[in-house]
């Protein structure tokens, strides 16, 4: 940890990680909650999937040992673990649609107060990439959202209402930021935590939509 | 650790009770979870709905289940030879709802990978049409068929691991994976359990993703 | 063949396999239809499939090589041939209904002019079964019928109008009998082929919708 | 005697003509048939409606196509960092459909499968669903997805044998399966070919019915 206030994002990581659990079937979206598999004890079974085919794979294996057919959705290597299993897009996405992800983290440009969420193209963007999102965060039990809290100038994430498209609506159950942990629920943002050196009223003033605490 | 191996049949039933929807696995006799369905018979639960490909023929499994009363729908494809059902039909105790096959398996499917329904041209101007919507699309129609999503699969398969990874010896795969995917809670029988590193990926047939409890029953019993 | 007119169930088993080709992939319904496999030549192949989930399977084995989990639909024992595959049923009938059976030979109660096929239910019946009967036959790209071309008691089968329970309206294209083949055309029943000891008019008298020659 | 197997790239895809709807399997690189895809250009064909994940990312196969103007539409779920089809756009040759991933592949899928669609809830609500049916079904929602088939799906896998039963090695699954179902002709690049008896039934991923052409590559070449 830096002395910088909040958290990191490996903190941001082990503070998801503590809301995982042993034998938990989870999707992490390409960009920070790939994160979370670095901080998951080697001892604990958290079966990690990915949308091109493979479920209950372990971290990226030696660069010589790297095998040119076991790669996650975003390319990266992989080794196999005992359990682990791949199969086609047909089977994957019955998967993350049907509700067999006990739990999807997903990157987010924005999370509305009615969980909706907007993590797959910017305002203008010719050629930006759904990939697996709509489908995973309809279809996943829970779906967490791991974010900085503003963007780099300063502008709130966390919103009464997305501005950019929309990746689908009202599914978003939980937000980890670095400055905070919040719940969606259906009245509204509820701060669940508050990363070290922060306080609620930081918080509140870092997003643009009411914060029960 | 996961492991969803069980010690006995008595647990990998148990929680299944009165008024609930199961699957059932195979294709006559292949693939069938003739284990799992004495062990459903041991728990007493009565007034099931079922979805099974046939309605109980020959004198055990399901047939046991439907003479005795306690089965009190069938969703299945072909009942044809199934004397407990015809008599359960004639004591006006069984409802039987005949649905093809096809329609049949991909409904499940449905269920089990998060659709609201499919299209299928299956059954369109038939008896086995009526009362389902007919949507039409780019000028064609179909019969729009609804998911089925159960309480509990029973299925068979040959070989299986703690993490509920599973594998199929031939025609045992029938209905079974797709059952899989379609119930909260899916229970599979399997001649074999693989220790140690479980099966390997691309011997997998059906992911432990979707697979709750495993017990090992002996073939030779079966 | 016996010294009676027409095709016995073998002879028409032989005049369907005079219409199948190398490399056609065919499904054969239970009753009549399964006596084709008995008369494809063992060097000529023609790749069946059964609905259960098996292509290219072989002829039953002797009764103390049998399998007991490689059989067909009707529950009877197959071996396993070179270039044979199982899979489940959602794939099996993704093939049937897909359009990627060449053939599926069908039994049959009744068929219409029209080519509406009745062969799953008698009037009354109160377990009757569809099986997968109404998948194949609006799937496969061909739908030919083999049956009597009477009842026992000497009414036709091939009508105007079905009146028994409809598997499917407007699919069977060629109908092979005990007395002729005849094809579906759109503008009504074509003969095709007479068997022998029969006259065209005999065939006419026993079928119950105009028949052009 | 059944033989799919062809000599010859240029062989294997022989037929792919301007206009026509063509599949391309593979995620990422894994998967993808990059020496068919070379094939293809080869052939010159254009005015081409792809699907595929991506809209040609890297320098090789789909980006090559697309950077020479021989695609007119792409439809696609991840189009991210396709430097060529972010420039086709921009010169107005190139039409891009994002469509949801699962979508992508039920709609893939359900042509395969003699489906006349699905009802999904991926997209409803969103800019992904415009323009799109909606159904409601007991209360829910739902979008209308319709079949995609084509004319031609280039896929790889590891090892086939001469009736065009495929089977894959690990990732390479991904699409392919599903692209096989959906094409009028089905061409697959494997590493391997397998002689004599073929793969064992339970080995298969995708069955040779299928599978139309099988062209070794040198895995070397990829």
């Amino acid at each position: 940890m830096s002395d910088e206030r909040g958290w990191d994002e490996h903190g941001i990581a082990r503070r998801v990680l503590a809301d995982l659990w042993e034998g938990a079937y989870v999707n992490l979206g390409v960009g920070m909650p790939v994160i979370v598999n670095e901080v998951i004890p080697a001892d604990m079974e958290v079966v990690l999937h990915s949308e091109n085919g493979t479920l209950g794979m372990g971290p990226p294996p030696p660069e010589d040992a790297r095998d040119p057919d076991l790669t996650n959705a975003g390319g990266g290597y992989l080794t196999v673990r005992p359990g682990a299993s791949v199969f086609d897009s047909s089977l994957s996405f019955s998967m993350l649609r049907g509700g067999h992800l006990d739990v999807a983290i997903l990157g987010a440009y924005q999370v509305s107060a009615e969980g909706d969420l907007a993590n797959w193209k910017r305002p203008g963007q010719t050629t930006a990439g759904i990939g697996g999102a709509a489908d995973i965060s309809v279809g996943a039990k829970r779906v967490w959202v791991m974010m900085k809290h503003q963007t780099n100038d300063g502008q709130a994430r966390l919103l009464k209402q997305c501005t950019f498209s929309l990746t689908a609506r009202g599914v978003v159950k939980r937000v980890y930021t670095d400055m905070a942990v919040i719940d969606i629920t259906p009245t509204g943002l509820k701060l669940v935590e508050v990363a070290p050196g922060y306080t609620a009223a930081d918080v509140a003033a870092a997003t643009d939509a009411p914060l029960a605490s | 650790m996961i492991d969803k191996i069980v010690g006995s049949v008595r647990e990998a039933v148990a929680g299944i009770a009165d008024g609930m929807t199961v699957l059932i696995g195979g294709f006559t006799d292949v693939g069938a979870p003739f284990q799992l369905l004495d062990g459903l018979y041991e728990t007493g639960a009565k007034n099931l709905t079922v979805v099974a490909n046939g309605a109980g023929a020959g004198e055990r499994g399901l047939a046991v289940l439907v003479r005795e009363g306690r089965v009190r729908k069938i969703i299945c494809s072909f009942p044809t030879g199934s004397v407990a059902a015809r008599d359960a039909i004639a004591r006006g105790e069984l409802e039987l709802e005949v649905t093809p096959q096809g329609t049949m398996t991909e409904r499940m499917r449905a269920a089990g990978a998060g659709l609201g329904g499919v299209l299928t041209p299956t059954g369109l101007g038939t008896e086995l049409g009526e009362g389902k919507p007919v949507y039409e699309l780019d000028g064609k129609a179909y019969l729009v068929e609804r998911p089925i999503h159960a309480d509990f699969a029973l299925i068979r398969a040959w070989k299986a691991d703690r993490w509920g990874n599973v594998a199929y010896r031939y025609a045992q795969r029938n209905f079974n994976p797709v059952m899989a995917m379609a119930a909260s809670c899916t229970v599979v029988q399997v001649d074999e359990l693989v220790d140690g590193q479980g099966l390997a990926p691309m011997e997998v047939d059906t992911p432990g993703i979707f697979v709750h409890r495993v017990v090992r029953v002996d073939r030779g019993a079966a």
